[in-house]
Parts: structure tokens; sequence; C-alpha cells
């Protein structure tokens, strides 16, 4: 399939092309939905037959950091949303600063995740290395309190996985950005991964007040 | 071509201010005892403003709003599957505790 | 009527290949590795799919011989386990479920909607090797001891008790999941965007139809098991306690989950076959298909309500009652839809015009096979009798019926129903018939008296069983000898007709589907000129080109869909 | 087991008869469906077949009646088929009250089952003719199934959980009992038999074969005070636990307003996650015994507190809820 300009052979317009490509994320994020879905159910069970070990394993988790890596990640959504509205209009410039300052604070996220992560396995609160929820704990308890992070790392976990692949994506839009590449004719790349941003985005404004939230009262 | 539906910078602003109250909302609500109004008022609070954060996010900075049909079908349906599986699952855990 | 494209010099019919298509279009390893054709990619997923089904059909034959006796001598019952578990493993996730959508749903859908290629060329590709990467973790498996926690990988049996190689299989089931995600999206998107002018969702052939519901569990079951799989391997390397009830796990979490999948996965088995046979019946009875919109219509109910219904495998794990009675009914309500398919397609034969080639005789096996296989779900939804047939014999036919009987039917029946198209040449067809009989009595006589075994209460996935059970498996296993032949016997032909059959020309048999209206094999582009489509789906009267008799045959309303 | 070929298993329980019937009915159902339909299809195959090569069919498109009686018509058939199996689960899943209680504990690859008297038994076991049984079923490792074909019963047998399974014998003999669920390397070996005996001859097995080592009883009053249960759990209500006397069988008020019932299941899962279900007026202060149990070693502790039932319930401090508040 031969490929004219930014047309690929097997499309006949522009148009579709766009299309199909949006359709596509779309139907890419369904299955996302799901895929965390199956992580958000075991989450739901363990929590319902649980309530107060999983309260008070989620207290030992920092609030501060995560309200502001909520707050970072959000930030980030407005600079994404602002990438998408620059090359829909044709601000060459303003578009490659906007993916620079987005890919700025989904660093920071990273970071934060780290930080926070660190934390948890200088507590012995990693499962899996050394688990021990708080001394006297009894063993049930301690099993429980593994559940819930457990279930932590892996939502947390696949979430940083999917932000990291995220900023991998930036930065090659920024490099084509910078080769001034997107028009507003033709800026199907940008408005892809801003969908795809923004999903990450959503799971995080789950994660967090299941993961942060419960039982803080 | 409605993909290519502008959106004004102004209303992304606007968006991003109402997802910051939310936040602020939500941790300050998680830190009320809310449960003793209701059981499990607190969790429900929680997740009613994260659901309210996620349409923002869907309809306005993912362009939700103006997407054609099929998008949006899409989009119900991957919220209502999902449902499926937490609903169906849990109604045989919750149903168990009946006699 | 059609707006056919002139035929060119290099297409005669009947004598030689045209000059041009897409397996001479360009030559050598890379050509084929790297290629973005979708007709290329089929075919690749054809040697796969096919190199599976040979090692999940070798396992299956080691399994029928070993039962031929009741203490089993063959084999112990470790390497026993392995075999059953390793044989559903490699025909479910990496025969069955690709079978179908991947070989003949790639190769077909651009074709038959008018379209150069999918949406995504470089993702169908993608998709393939994922299929590989996946396939080798679960050989590496396979080839290291093997794993013995049978296909359905139930906690904790598999996260903590076993000691075989479950998590490579893990992993490479876990990854093939992407492959067939990727299948999903690419047919979606395709059938939405894709169609060629004219092509109206209710012009679109019920192949598509099909295939478009089978991509709907594609893209919202797929991701479930992945997750799911990925706990449960995490749950085993890590010792978490996801599903592992002495860590405060629950087992009957992982089976919810698992079933999520697993139960709309019989779908994706069977939905693809049913569309394969809504083209052959149309073809060989030269005559529209009988409640096109039902047709259609059920498919996409089928998938959807597919969805509410998976704890009907599970009525016996002390699930709620409560629960079990609405899957139950959910369960039945899943049923109506594939009768109405059944009496659809029969009624279709009435007043046909009935020829009883290959790919016919295909797909009344198909129905015969299928109404035991749906009618015995029946038994098993059915609370009360479940208590007493569940785990046995009896659901090892049923879901037999419904995968091979069906599935694999289909999938054979498809196979020979586009050869021409896809090799340009036909199968003989005396042998081709001779090989369906086989087929048919061969799984009729293997399958059926586990019906029986099943109600006197063998419990399945028994290495040895009391000597009262002997004489219907001695039956078993006559009859997989006679199914192995009926499989090797195409197989054999079939390589052989690449070569040596006849020319066979666009359209041999002829039917209506635009995949017939361009070369038989195609240009890499699939068509010279972007058709149009002017006529309903399964119309034989208003079309001149086809060349048939229809002067002479009653002709009622113009077609206008069905009422 | 007849030497000819039978069809059916024997009918050996109070649910063999109504399985087979609804086995009966669906077949017949099915049987009706299958033979039209194929019918049907060979008959048209033959009747219709292709005259000439260019032959075409009549294009008839479809038919809304047809359709919709072929829609209406299997759905109706099979809400009764959902109908009859229901009606047979919903018995099955609900166990009646006076029932002989028999733990049954599987693990890889044996069942141990064990009487109301302790007397226990590996891969066996007796049952009275006319009683109604109910199995309460437990595994040590993995998901068993406890199968009895000749009865048309089984049940998953989950660890983490009790699940029972209730049946009354109709015919004294011997019937083979299975594992239904795959459970490893011997699963197929992991079977036994059922020996259903006259009432009379039961009483006289129980009797003839007592074993005072393996007293549940003995050894369940002994745990009750090796894990230290006795230092809160007073007899007297005075503890910092409620007091057990007549808790057995018992309504239970919970902190949370709601009252359950102290069956086996409730036992179990109060001694090991007990902040699960509180107890109206107590701390949750008890500690969770959780993987520290084997499942032998809790139905000691529940045949103890089972003991219990009859011990005077004192005033004030006991786990049970107060008459008239149910």
């Amino acid at each position: 399939m031969h490929r004219t300009g930014e047309l690929f052979g097997q499309f006949e317009t522009m148009e579709q092309q766009r299309e199909s490509a949006s359709l596509g994320m779309w139907v890419f994020l369904s299955t996302e939905v799901l895929f965390f879905g199956g992580m958000f159910m075991t989450y739901t069970l363990n929590r319902s037959t649980y309530p107060d070990v999983f309260g008070e394993a989620s207290r030992s988790i920092s609030l501060t950091l995560g309200a502001v890596n909520t707050i970072v990640l959000i930030a980030s959504s407005l600079t994404m949303a602002m990438s998408v509205w620059a090359s829909q209009v044709g601000k060459k410039q303003l578009l490659t600063i906007f993916l620079i300052l987005t890919l700025i604070l989904g660093s920071v996220f990273l970071g934060i995740k780290g930080v926070e992560y660190h934390e948890k396995f200088v507590e012995h609160h990693v499962p899996g290395l050394n688990f021990s929820f708080e001394p006297g704990a009894s063993v049930a308890t301690n099993a429980h309190a593994q559940l819930f992070f457990s279930l932590y790392f892996a939502m947390t976990g696949l979430h940083a996985l999917h932000m990291i692949v995220g900023a991998g994506l930036l930065i090659w839009l920024i490099g084509q950005s910078l080769k001034g590449r997107f028009t507003p004719e033709y800026s199907t790349p940008v408005d892809l991964i801003g969908l795809y941003w923004h999903f990450v985005d959503i799971v995080w404004i789950f994660l967090f007040p299941l993961l942060y939230l419960i039982d803080r009262h | 071509m409605s993909e290519h539906h502008i959106v004004s910078p102004k209303i992304y602003i606007a968006i991003f201010v109402a997802l910051m109250v939310c936040t602020l909302l939500t941790v300050y609500a998680a830190t009320v005892d809310l449960n003793q109004y209701f059981s499990g008022l607190n969790i429900i609070v929680a997740l009613a403003i994260a659901t309210l954060k996620a349409s923002l996010v869907v309809l306005f900075f993912m362009h939700g709003k103006y997407s054609p049909k099929r998008t949006q079908l899409v989009i119900v349906c991957s919220v209502f599957w999902l449902a499926i599986m937490l609903f169906m699952t849990m109604s045989d855990y919750i149903t168990r505790l009946w006699s | 009527m059609s707006t056919t494209p002139a035929a060119r010099p290099s297409a005669t019919p009947g004598n030689t290949l045209p000059r041009e298509h897409y397996l001479n279009a360009t030559y050598g390893i890379r050509s084929w590795l790297l290629t973005t054709d979708h007709k290329r990619i089929a075919l690749l997923y054809l040697v796969s799919v096919t190199f599976f089904f040979f090692i999940g059909g070798a396992f299956a034959t080691m399994i029928r011989i070993h039962l031929l006796t009741p203490n089993g001598y063959l084999v112990t019952a470790e390497t026993y386990n392995k075999l059953f578990t390793m044989h559903g493993v490699a025909m479910i996730f990496f025969f069955l479920i690709p079978s179908i959508p991947a070989v003949l749903g790639n190769f077909l859908i651009p074709l038959m909607i008018g379209a150069k290629d999918l949406a995504f060329p470089k993702i169908n590709l993608l998709s393939w090797y994922i299929y590989l990467v996946g396939g080798s973790f679960v050989l590496y498996s396979f080839s290291t001891g093997g794993l013995d926690t049978g296909w359905t990988f139930y906690t904790p049996l598999s996260s903590v008790y076993s000691n075989s190689a479950v998590t490579p299989a893990v992993i490479g089931v876990f990854i093939n999941g992407f492959s067939s995600i990727l299948t999903g999206l690419n047919f979606i998107v395709t059938i939405h965007t894709m169609r060629a002018p004219g092509m109206t969702w209710f012009r679109l052939p019920l192949f598509v139809w099909a295939h478009y519901a089978t991509s709907i569990i594609f893209i919202l079951g797929t991701p479930v098991i992945a997750i799911t799989l990925l706990l449960a391997g995490l749950e085993r390397m890590l010792h978490l306690g996801f599903f592992n009830p002495a860590l405060g796990g629950d087992p009957i979490l992982f089976q919810h989950l698992f079933w999520f999948y697993s139960h709309p996965a019989v779908y994706i088995m069977i939905l693809p076959a049913m569309g394969v046979i809504s083209e052959i019946i149309p073809t060989f009875a030269r005559k529209p298909i009988f409640g096109y919109t039902f047709i259609a219509g059920s498919s996409i109910a089928i998938a959807v309500i597919g969805f509410f219904v998976w704890a009907h495998h599970m009525f016996l794990t002390g699930e709620s009652a409560y629960a079990a009675l609405t899957f139950s009914l959910l369960s039945y309500l899943v049923a109506i839809p594939s009768a109405v398919k059944v009496f659809n397609w029969t009624s279709t034969l009435y007043k046909g015009s009935i020829s009883w080639d290959t790919p016919m005789l295909y797909a009344l096996g198909f129905i015969g096979l299928f109404l035991v296989g749906g009618l015995t779900g029946l038994f098993l939804a059915c609370l009360g009798l479940d208590i007493h047939i569940h785990d046995t014999y009896f659901v090892v036919a049923h879901f037999h019926y419904i995968m091979v009987g069906g599935a694999v039917m289909g999938y054979v029946g498809g196979l020979h129903f586009w050869w021409p198209k896809i090799t340009g040449r036909l199968y003989p067809e005396f042998l081709a018939r001779i090989a369906a009989v086989t087929l048919f009595i061969g799984f009729n006589l293997t399958f059926f008296p586990q019906f029986i075994l099943g109600y006197l209460g063998m419990p399945r996935r028994y290495h040895s069983y009391p000597p009262e059970f002997q004489v219907f498996n001695v039956m078993s296993t006559a009859g997989a000898s006679i199914l192995a032949l009926g499989y090797l016997l195409p197989m054999v032909y079939l390589i052989w007709s690449m070569r040596y059959g006849t020319v066979a020309g666009r359209n041999p048999w002829p039917a209506t589907g635009l995949e017939w209206q361009t070369d038989s094999p195609p240009l890499t582009e699939n068509f010279d000129v972007t058709p149009e489509v002017t006529w309903e789906a399964y119309d034989f009267i208003n079309r001149p080109d086809l060349g048939l008799d229809v002067q002479g045959a009653p002709s009622l309303a113009p077609a206008h869909g069905d009422d | 087991m007849q030497s000819q070929m039978p069809l059916y298993p024997e009918q050996a329980s109070n649910f063999a008869p109504n399985v087979d019937a609804l086995m009966v009915y669906i077949t017949a159902i099915c049987l009706f469906f299958a033979v039209a339909v194929t019918a049907a299809v060979i008959f048209f195959f033959f009747k219709y077949r292709r005259k000439t090569a260019g032959g075409v069919g009549v294009p008839i498109h479809g038919d809304m009646r047809l359709e919709v009686i072929w829609l209406v018509v299997p759905l109706l058939l099979a809400l009764t088929m959902f109908a009859g199996g229901a009606v047979v689960y919903v018995d099955f899943r609900r166990p009646p009250m006076d029932t002989l209680d028999i733990y049954v504990v599987g693990k890889q690859w044996m069942w141990k089952a064990q009487q109301p008297t302790g007397l226990r038994e590996i891969n066996e076991l007796h049952v009275p003719v006319g009683r109604n049984v109910k199995l309460i079923l437990a595994s040590e490792d993995v998901i068993h199934d406890f199968s009895v074909p000749d009865f048309r019963v089984k049940m998953d047998v989950v660890p983490g959980h009790y699940n029972t399974l209730w049946f009354r014998p109709t015919k004294p003999g011997k019937y083979h009992f299975y594992c239904s669920q795959y459970c490893g390397t011997n699963h197929a070996l992991m079977g036994g038999w059922v020996t259903v005996l006259e009432p009379t001859d039961y009483e006289a097995w129980l009797s003839g074969s007592s074993s005072a080592d393996a007293n549940p009883l003995v050894a369940g009053e002994k745990l009750f005070a090796d894990k230290a249960c006795n230092t809160c759990h007073l007899s007297d209500g005075k503890g910092r636990a409620p007091s057990l006397n007549g808790v057995y069988e018992g309504k239970v008020l919970l902190a949370d307003g709601s009252t359950v019932t102290a069956d086996d299941g409730y036992i179990r899962e109060s001694i090991l996650v007990p902040a699960a279900k509180v107890v109206a007026g107590y701390q949750p202060v008890m500690p969770a015994f959780q993987g520290q149990l084997t499942e032998e070693q809790i139905i000691a502790l529940t045949a103890y507190i089972k003991s219990l039932q009859s011990q005077p319930v004192p005033a004030t401090g006991a786990g049970i809820a107060p008459a008239g508040k149910k």
C-alpha cells in the first residue's frame, strides 16, 4: 500500500483516515476500561470483605503525595487539551510548548510516585519483598493488609506503566512537532495521544479516592 | 468534521478549575465522617465526585460531547460492560447473605 | 444492475491464473514476514493455527488412546493431566479463537465490504507477531514439562499448588490476548469506516455481521482474562493472595473473572462459524437467506447476552442461589437467538436450488452437530439437572459438539468454500466430499457416547475410571481414529490442490458477495477500482453477471430486505 | 453394577427421580426439535436438489409470522425448563432442619469424613437410609468436588469457606463417590464409597467402631484452652468476649444491628476473621486465626462450641440475641 503525503494507501480520503484512527483509539480505550476493570473488581470484593484492614492500610499511605499527584495529573491533562487546541488552530510553537509542559507534569507525577514507592519499600509494605504490615499484627491482618498493598501496587503500577508509555509517545510527538509536521489539516497523532493521556488521567481519578481516601475520617 | 470541533481554551480552563474544586472537595469530604448519617456515605460521595470528574474529562477534554454518535456508543458500551462485570459479580456475593 | 469492473484479459476463468495477484506480487521471505496485506497475514495465520491444531490434535490422540483401558496404561496420571491441559490451551487459545476470525475474517472482510485492506494493516501484522510471541511462551511451557492445571487455570491449584510450568503458559495466554484485541479492534473500525459506496449495514454479508459481533467480545471480554491471568501469575510468582484463600483471597472471584471472558469466548468460536454457514447456505441453495435481519440481529444478541450468563459455570461452587437462578434464566435467553438462526437456515433451503457441493455438506453437518451441541446446552443450563451432569463427560461432549462440531466444521467448510478465492484453484471435489462425510461420522462416534458416560456419572479429567465405563470409552476412541483421518485427508488434498487443482476463475459457485467480483487470487489492492454496490445481499435474481438461468425461475417482488 | 449397558445410574436418593424426570422432559423437547429440523433439512436436501446447472431458488426473503413463532415458542419451552430446574435446585440448596450433620474434608487426594459422634472415616462414608443427611464440606488445599452420581448430587469443596450438600438416601447399598473438580495429579483416584445402611445397622456400625482417640469434642476443648480462647470467652458472660453457651444455632445480634444465625459457617468465619461480624456490645479485639488452624481443628472447635449449646446461658454477656428481638 502506498502512502500519499499523510494519507495511507488503504484509505480513500483524509476524512476517512481521521475517522478510522479516532474510532480505533476509542475502541482501544474501551478495552483498557475493562482491562483496569478486572482489578477494580478484585479491589471492590476484597475491600468489602476486609473493610477495617483496608482502611487501616490505606491510612498508611501519604494523602498529601496522592493529592498533589492528582493535581499534577489533572494539570497535565489541561496542557494536553491545550496542545490539541494549539494544533487545531495551527499555533505550532504553542503546540510544542504545551506538549513539553505535559511531559514535564507527567514526569513530576512519576517522580512523586517513585518517592511514594520508596516510602513503601522502607516500611516493608511491598508485597513479596519481606512484607510486614505493622509490629504485632496477627497473621491474618498481615495477609489482608498485604492484599491491599498487592492491589495498590498492581493498580498504581499498571497506571504508572501507562504513564511511561504515554511519556514515550509524548517525546515522539514533541519531535514530530518540532519538525512542524502537524497542521490544522493533519493533527491526528496529537488527538489520539491526547485521548490516551486523558484516559490515563481518568484511571487515576478513580484510583485516588479508592486507594487514598477510604476511611480517612 | 466533528473531531475537528475546536473547543475554546476558556472552556478547558473552566473545566480545569472545576476539576481542581472537585479534588479539594473530595479530599475534604474524606476527612469528615459522613458514615454517621448513612452507612457507606463516605465512599458513595468519593465515587460520585470521581465519576463527575471523569465525566468532565470525557466530555470536554476528550471532546466526547462533540464526537460522532458511534464514538459516544463506544463510551457508553465500555461503561456498561464494566458495570455488568462489577454488578453481576457482586450480586453473587451480596445475595449469599440472604437466606 | 451490478457494476462489475470489466474483466481484464489476464483473468480469464478456467484456464490460467491471473498474471498478477497478491501471492506473486512480491517474492522472498521478507515480503511475507513484513507484509501488511491482510490476505498474506491471513495465510500466515492459516499456517500458524494449523500448526497449533496439529499439536492439540496430537495431545487429543494420546488422551483417547490412553482412555482405552480403565486403568490407563499408556501414561502416568501426571502426564495425562498435562496432556488434557495442553490440549485445551493449544486448541482454545491458539486454534479455535483465532481460527476463523484471523484466517477467514482477515482474508475476507476487506474483500466483502469492498475495501483495499483493513483500517490498520500494520496493527494487523503486529497482532500476528503477538500471537507468535504468546505461542512461543506456551510452547516453551509445553517443552519444559508442560502444565497440569486444566485450561481453566483454577486457583489456588494453578497459583499455589501445581508444580508444573504454569507461569510461562499463563504469560503466553496473556500475551496472546492482545493479538485477539487488536484483531477485533481492526475489524470494528474497518466495518464502520471502510465500506464501499452503496454497501449499507443491511447489505453486508452475514459473515461480516458475525465478525462484528465477535469483535465486540474480543474488545470487551479479552482484557478481563488478560488482567485476571496477570493477577494469577503475579500471585504465583510473588506469593500474593488475590485468589488464594490461605492469604485472604477468594478463588471464586477468579472463576467469575475467568468466565466473564471465557464464556463469551465460546461465542468467539461459534459466531464466526455461524457467519460462514450463513454465506454457504444461500450460495448453494441459490436463494436469499431467510430472515436476514433476524440472523444479523441474533449475532449481536448472542454477543451481548453472552456476557450475562457466565456464572452458569459456577452453579455448584457455593455461589448464591439467587445468582444461580438469575444466571440460569439468562442462559436460557441466549439459547433463543441460536435457535432463530437454525430455523432461518433450514427455511432458506425451502424451495432452493440445492447443490451437494462440499461446502454445503459441511454446512449441513454443522447444522446437525450444532443442533446437538446447542440443545444439550439447555440440559446444562437447567439448574436441577446441572447438579448431576456438571463436570462430567456430558459437559465434555457438549462443548466438543459446539467447538469441534460447530466451530471446526464451519472453519473447514469455509476453507473449502473460499479456497478458490484464496489460492485461485479448486480442491478435488470427490475426495472433499468423502472427507466431509468421514468427519461427520467420526465426530459423532467420538463424542456421542460421552453424553451417556456423563449421565452415568463419569467425571471429566480422569486418567483412570471404573471398568463399567469402558465400553463407551472404547467407542469414543474408535471414533477418534476416524476423526483423525477426516482431518488429515483435507490437509493433504488442499496442499496438493494449491499446485495441481483446477483453475477456479473469479466466481466458480457462483456466489453474490463482493469478494467474488475480483480475481482469484485477488490483487494486492483487492479491486481494480473501488466497487459500488447496488444490489441487496444474496440476491441471485437481479444479477445477470452471475450467468444464472433466472428466466425460468418464479420471481417474487424485488429484493427489499425481508419482512 | 449391572452387566448390561445402563443408560442412567441407579436412583438411590430423594433427588434422583426428580433429576431424571428433568432429564426425560428436556430430552423429549430437544429430541422433537432435533428430529424436526434434521428431517426438514434432509427432506429439502433431496426435494430441492438442483436440477439444472443454472437453476436458482425462489427468492423468499423471510416471514415475520414464522420469526415470531420461533422466537416465542422456544422461549416459552425454555422457561418451563428453567422453572423445573429451579425447583429442584432450590430444594437442593436449602437443607431441611432435621439433618444428620457430617463433616467432610477434602485434601489432595483423599476425603476425610467425621460422623456426629466423632467417628472418622477415610474415603468412606456411612449413612442411614431414609435420614436427611447434610454434608458440611471443607477443603484443606485446592478446590475439590464431592459427587455421588447415584444420588444425583455434587457440590464443590472450596478452600476458605464451607459449602453444604444434602440428600436423603432411599436405598441401602454401596455407591461410588468421586472428586468431580480437577484438583491435581491423583484427581482420578480421589474417590470412595458411600455405604447406605438400615438405621439399626447404622447405629450398630457407629457403636461397633467407636474410637475414643479421635473424639473432636475432646480435641476441641483442648484447642479452646491451647489457643487461649477461654481467657476471654468466659462461660459466665463476664469476659472480654461473649459467652458461647447456647450460641450454636442461636440468633446473634451484631454490632451493626443485624442478626445472624450462628451456624457452622458463621462460627468458622468468626474464628478465622472475627472482625467481619462482631457481636453487639463487644470490641473487635479477637485476633484472626486465618491461616493458623487446619480445617480439622476448626471442626473440632465447632464441635466443642456445639457441645455448649445445652449449657445454661448467662443473663448478660451472652452472644445470643435476647428473646423477642429477632
